[in-house]
């Protein structure tokens, strides 16, 4: 036990040799390869990332199938057209929607917008979620009248067609796949001026006078009712 | 599994299952202390919480805290007969403490159906919440107590580790303390 | 140097003395005596050895820590390189990059920090170093060992649940952690809050079995100032864990029921209040920091004497400011809620005690600098680390007092500052201490030297890209970045080239850091395959695990060692040996 | 120290900086002094040959001396960094002067709010300015804010200003600032707030009050319409 023992750390035998080399030349590799990786990474401007990574955002509130989820305020948004997607994305981002004091679930959805980098990654995720099955969202609103609604209908199929699959024309979106609820809650915001006031929302500003002819929150839920026999 | 030599040693003059059960205590009565603090941090902020303490029935808390200090003597019992070596007659004692363990249970099951039945429930607000949250995890011991003795009370039968009725029994007041800080925290203060 | 032949035979003799001399081994003694027949599953997987469980944990941690490293690996690419896809990871999104970092620093804290520093050292050191064979309740040990494994695995379950992980941050403020509709995890920030509640249940029954171990199973003659420090400080730092996690439990269990049953303990509509929640964290979390720091210092207290050959400066007074800093460190939680709505005049009480807590500190970093003088320092791989612990600790020591002091926390409060800050003493605490005990007592361990060489350029790499990762994070702090935000881009003031350079260097840095730990683990692998034997006792340090054969057998000694004196008599004037080992008479 | 980093823009910026300096320069002197200390001794008692270490216990009075009178020394500056940061403190958060302007802030997931008083210079009255995202203040004005939470923990930072303060739900905090320069700068929330924290920006516009003037008049025309 007298040894030091310094002098057994340093005088290595050959194998300690070889495999120190070893280890040293495959470290230099992973090192050049993490480093390269980084570089290039430095070097290039961002990719578009595929719609379907984007869209994992969009499935913490709307869900995995893009079905909605009523407590976080999320619509379905499953299988709505690229268009309308689109415009809303680009409004939400600029400030066009969800920016009205009032308007506490739009402020919600502006950051989601906020955070897509580009108009390119803007039509990835609309393509995305445009292609996906529309779902028949559970009926939640209860208390309306269909065919009183029917009539109150005529005005808006002008735009939004008989069957209310939407215009591109006329700007109008489908309403045959949403939910009940998001609907009441979007005529509410048209007609107290919380959605379509916001100069930057020309295609809500069409929207707003429309949702004014209804008198009050009983014919709101009339044509919501209506709207409602119309999902297929 | 023999004990290593570690355990048998006893360089503080305690053995080592009691320093150790006065140690699990310790952290115990942190966890309780806690939970109990936030309760009286409620309370206190809260007078409201006196309207719905009155509607817990505290002639039933009063039968349970005897029920639990009568088990508690049980367990005194039960030490006293192991100390003198007399392992059959101990589990007997223990398996009383067990009775009154479950006797407490089913108080408190009676009291909390009737109480739910009244819509007292645990989300009505923060003082059932706290109800339920610390005579539920108070609970927990006992049953935890229980099967513990009845483990204990069954290598004690054939006078095996008769050392351990008195750390159970250790054990056994400290589940007896809490419900006493328990009951008036919870019923009587209203 | 002891051959391995000769080795084998000291085992041997070990067991036949442990019979002879111990009738509580006894007959048992017969069936594992031939500890080399147990099956695979008995030896590693099931076994109620210290030994095995220290490495259980060791290994378990480490695994951890690599996921922690990744995570970290993820997220600092996303801020240096926002939006780009993360080679091996991909393109971070704000949920993801929230699910990292809440994970990153719960696996640091409660799956690194906690088991290595704590459960493995404790484990391995404690019956060693206090000279008895084994932990006074070994089944409790492996159940121990098992909840932590269960509870790791829970975290792990977390991630892959629909919703995936918790993304509250490790500090879990409700509401944001209570309502699935605010934090839109419902499976993973439950999941989150169970698998800290059981690494608690782990600690606990860890913590009791390391304290009785040390108050009542002390080899004959072992007084309390014969105790090694690094037993010490597991000792202390698991009374503490005990004296503070109770409250955060019973919270545990709140938080879990305001997320499933829908009770409002934290919510203010309904009676409860979310800054209750922030005092039951905070009592514990505050604590956490000496809890795993302790260990640590003690670690180092073990590797300056050997490697300086002196005797510690002031045993006492090291032990003395490890009681004051563990008392002191009760009184100091509100400090991290200053802006957080709380009292105003209660941020004056904690200013005092915060600011005053870094004198015990202090005056421990004094007695190891002391410790230094006059020694005959040798720089190998342990010492090294050991050092660097120093060092680098002192920074992150200074930097606490901008934030303890409420005047300047006002600005520093959830900035970068507070990040650098805390991984200036978290990792010289889970990183490098845990670096420089591996590297002492891997000889003891596996009965192997680690390779110098390798160790020395796997030091340097960590060190130094360590300080570039962290200083240009305290002057983003400074120019007021703040924390948890994966993009800069809607912040006009952060968005500047210069901070954007900074991130970038930080990231790069964390890069060749992450790196060089290829290198760790290629030492790992060939000096467990080829490593040089190691003897009894290569460092020639005086504590009782050195008297022992590497690794120990089960049992630990061949005759259960009586202490002499205490463990720091290194270089004592009129022997001719620089060292006395505490079990040697004279 | 710190505005070389960013600007002092509200009038106890200067306070807070100067006590970030004052704590660093004490704790730059015991950093540095103890570092040099310590990599001196590592340089001067590296391993010699024949020269044996030396036996020092550190329990005799003459060398506990080398840690008690740092100790003592360390305990001064602490009581000098206590008494400054407490007046800091107690400027800054406990008193606050009286107020010329209130403004209402109002976070929620994941945009702030704001509701300015109108012409008539008071709260919550029906011609209150109601913005998102975009807070206009007077320059040199002492505003109290009122600080609300609509869902879960926010914090109102200005860096440029050096305030920072949490919002809880179900609470009103109050708190004051007074800017003493023009110029538009970020406001940020600073405590992890949900999937959108990173995306929470809003903007203080800090104007003189004509310019104030004109912005309030153009709002209460828009609301009138």
């Amino acid at each position: 036990m007298k040894t030091r023992f310094a002098p057994a750390l340093f005088t290595r035998s050959q194998s300690h040799v070889v495999a120190c080399l070893t280890s040293l030349v495959l470290f230099c590799v992973l090192f050049c390869v993490l480093f390269c990786g980084a570089c290039s990474v430095a070097g290039s401007a961002a990719p578009t990332p595929a719609g379907a990574e984007l869209f994992q955002l969009c499935a913490q509130c709307h869900g995995p199938e893009a079905g909605g989820n009523r407590p976080v305020n999320a619509p379905s948004i499953a299988g709505l057209p690229q268009w309308y997607l689109e415009a809303q994305l680009k409004k939400f981002k600029s400030g066009g929607r969800g920016m009205h004091f009032d308007d506490l679930s739009g402020m919600q959805m502006r950051p989601m917008a906020m955070s897509l980098a580009n108009d390119k990654e803007i039509s990835a995720i609309a393509e995305y979620v445009s292609k996906l099955a529309p779902t028949k969202p559970a009926t939640q609103l209860t208390d309306g009248d269909a065919t009183r609604g029917q009539a109150l209908f005529v005005t808006c199929s002008a735009c939004h067609g008989a069957d209310a699959a939407g215009m591109e024309a006329m700007k109008a979106p489908p309403l045959n796949h949403a939910s009940d609820w998001y609907l009441f809650a979007s005529l509410g915001k048209f007609k107290a001026g919380v959605r379509g006031t916001n100069p930057a929302d020309t295609s809500g500003a069409l929207m707003r006078p429309m949702a004014l002819t209804l008198p009050n929150e009983q014919a709101m839920k009339d044509v919501i009712a209506y709207i409602m026999t119309l999902k297929k | 599994m023999q004990k290593p030599i570690a355990t048998l040693r006893s360089a503080t003059g305690i053995s080592t299952g009691k320093l150790a059960v006065w140690w699990v205590l310790a952290s115990e009565i942190v966890i309780f202390g806690g939970l109990l603090c936030s309760y009286l941090m409620h309370r206190l902020g809260h007078p409201e919480f006196g309207d719905y303490a009155a509607h817990t029935n505290t002639t039933l808390g009063a039968c349970n805290t005897f029920v639990l200090l009568t088990s508690s003597y049980f367990a005194v019992r039960a030490h006293f007969e192991a100390e003198h070596g007399r392992g059959p007659q101990a589990a007997k004692w223990l398996m009383a403490t067990i009775g009154g363990a479950l006797m407490f249970l089913c108080i408190k099951s009676y009291e909390w159906t009737h109480e739910i039945r009244e819509g007292f429930t645990i989300t009505r607000n923060a003082f059932w919440s706290f109800y339920y949250c610390a005579a539920g995890l108070h609970a927990c011991h006992v049953i935890g107590g229980a099967i513990i003795m009845g483990i204990i009370a069954a290598d004690a039968a054939k006078n095996r580790e008769l050392q351990r009725v008195e750390l159970v029994g250790i054990y056994w007041h400290f589940v007896d303390v809490v419900w006493i800080f328990l009951f008036p925290l919870l019923y009587i203060a209203k | 140097m002891a051959q391995p032949a000769e080795e084998h035979g000291h085992s041997h003799e070990g067991h036949d003395h442990a019979h002879g001399d111990d009738h509580a081994h006894g007959d048992h003694g017969a069936g594992h005596g031939g500890h080399h027949e147990e099956g695979f599953v008995k030896k590693y997987l099931w076994s109620c050895d210290h030994k095995m469980i220290a490495k259980q944990y060791m290994f378990t941690g480490m695994f951890m820590g690599i996921i922690g490293g990744f995570f970290s690996y993820a997220f600092r690419m996303q801020m240096a390189y926002p939006g780009h896809n993360v080679p091996g990871f991909g393109v971070v999104s704000p949920n993801e990059y929230n699910a990292l970092i809440t994970n990153h620093g719960t696996i640091m804290i409660f799956w690194l920090a906690m088991p290595v520093l704590i459960a493995a050292f404790g484990n391995f050191l404690i019956p060693l170093m206090l000279g008895c064979d084994d932990m006074v309740f070994p089944r409790i040990n492996r159940l121990s060992y098992q909840i932590f494994l269960l509870s790791a695995l829970v975290l792990i379950a977390s991630w892959f649940v629909p919703g995936g992980g918790f993304g509250g941050a490790w500090t879990a403020y409700p509401p944001l952690s209570a309502k699935a509709q605010y934090n839109l995890t419902p499976l993973g920030s439950t999941l989150w809050v169970i698998a800290v509640a059981l690494e608690f249940v782990a600690f606990l029954l860890g913590g009791i079995n390391f304290v009785t171990t040390a108050m009542n199973s002390r080899a004959p003659g072992m007084k309390m100032f014969d105790i090694p420090m690094v037993v010490w400080m597991i000792v202390i730092a698991s009374i503490l864990f005990m004296g503070s996690v109770g409250p955060l439990v019973a919270g545990a269990v709140m938080l879990v029921f305001d997320q499933t049953v829908g009770t409002g303990f934290f919510d203010p509509v309904r009676g409860g209040d979310p800054i209750l929640w922030q005092h039951l964290f905070w009592f514990f979390g505050h604590p956490e920091v000496y809890v795993v720091l302790l260990p640590a210092v003690g670690i180092v207290a073990e590797i300056i004497t050997v490697f300086s050959r002196k005797k510690l400066f002031a045993y006492r007074t090291v032990l003395y400011t490890a009681f004051g800093t563990g008392i002191l460190s009760f009184f100091v939680w509100a400090h991290h809620q200053f802006i957080a709505g709380i009292d105003p005049r209660m941020a004056n009480v904690f200013t005092a005690t915060t600011v005053l807590i870094s004198i015990p500190i202090a005056e421990m970093m004094f007695v190891y600098v002391a410790t230094l003088y006059g020694g005959s320092i040798r720089l190998t791989t342990p010492m090294l680390w050991a050092l660097a612990f120093i060092a680098e600790f002192m920074i992150g020591g200074v930097t606490g007092i901008f934030l303890g002091a409420s005047g300047s926390d006002i600005y520093f409060h959830d900035t970068y500052f507070v990040l650098a800050h805390f991984h200036y003493t978290f990792v010289p605490i889970a990183v490098i201490a845990v670096f420089a005990g591996f590297t002492y007592w891997f000889p003891k361990m596996f009965g192997k030297m680690m390779n110098e060489t390798l160790g020395k350029i796997h030091f340097w790499g960590t060190i130094l890209p360590f300080n570039g990762v962290f200083i240009p994070l305290f002057i983003t702090g400074m120019g007021g970045d703040h924390r948890r935000i994966y993009n800069y881009q809607n912040f006009p003031e952060l968005a500047t080239q210069e901070l954007a350079n900074l991130r970038q260097f930080a990231t790069v840095s964390l890069l060749i850091l992450l790196a060089f730990q290829f290198v760790f683990f290629i030492n790992l692998i060939i000096s467990l395959l080829n490593g040089k034997a190691a003897g009894n006792n290569p460092w020639r340090a005086n504590t009782l695990e050195w008297t022992t054969v590497s690794p120990p057998p089960h049992g630990n000694f061949a005759q259960l060692p009586t202490c002499y004196r205490g463990p720091y008599e290194y270089s004592v004037p009129g022997r001719e040996e620089d060292f006395w080992p505490q079990d040697q008479a004279t | 120290m710190i505005e070389r980093y960013i600007e002092q823009v509200s009038t106890y910026a200067s306070d807070i900086d100067g006590l970030i300096t004052l704590i660093g320069v004490i704790v730059g002197f015991w950093f540095v002094l103890v570092e040099v200390v310590f990599f001196g001794l590592i340089v001067a008692f590296r391993e010699k040959k024949g020269v044996k270490a030396q036996y020092i216990t550190g329990e005799e009075k003459h060398q506990k001396r080398w840690i008690g009178i740092p100790h003592e020394l360390v305990l001064l500056c602490d009581i000098v960094i206590i008494i400054a940061a407490v007046r800091v403190w107690v400027n800054v958060k406990q008193t606050q002067p009286p107020a010329q302007e209130t403004v209402r802030i109002i976070a929620q997931q994941w945009a702030w709010s704001f509701v300015h008083p109108g012409p008539d210079g008071k709260l919550d009255t029906a011609d209150d300015i109601k913005t998102v995202d975009e807070l206009h203040v007077k320059v040199n004005t002492v505003y109290h804010f009122k600080l609300e939470a609509r869902d879960v923990l926010h914090s109102f930072s200005v860096p440029v200003f050096r305030l920072k303060q949490d919002a809880i739900p179900g609470r009103v905090i109050t708190g004051w600032f007074k800017a003493k320069r023009t110029g538009v700068h970020d406001i940020q929330c600073v405590e992890i707030c949900g999937i959108g924290h990173g995306l929470m920006p809003a903007r203080i516009l800090i104007q003189t009050p004509e310019e104030y003037g004109t912005w309030q008049a153009a709002q209460a025309a828009t609301a009138s319409k």
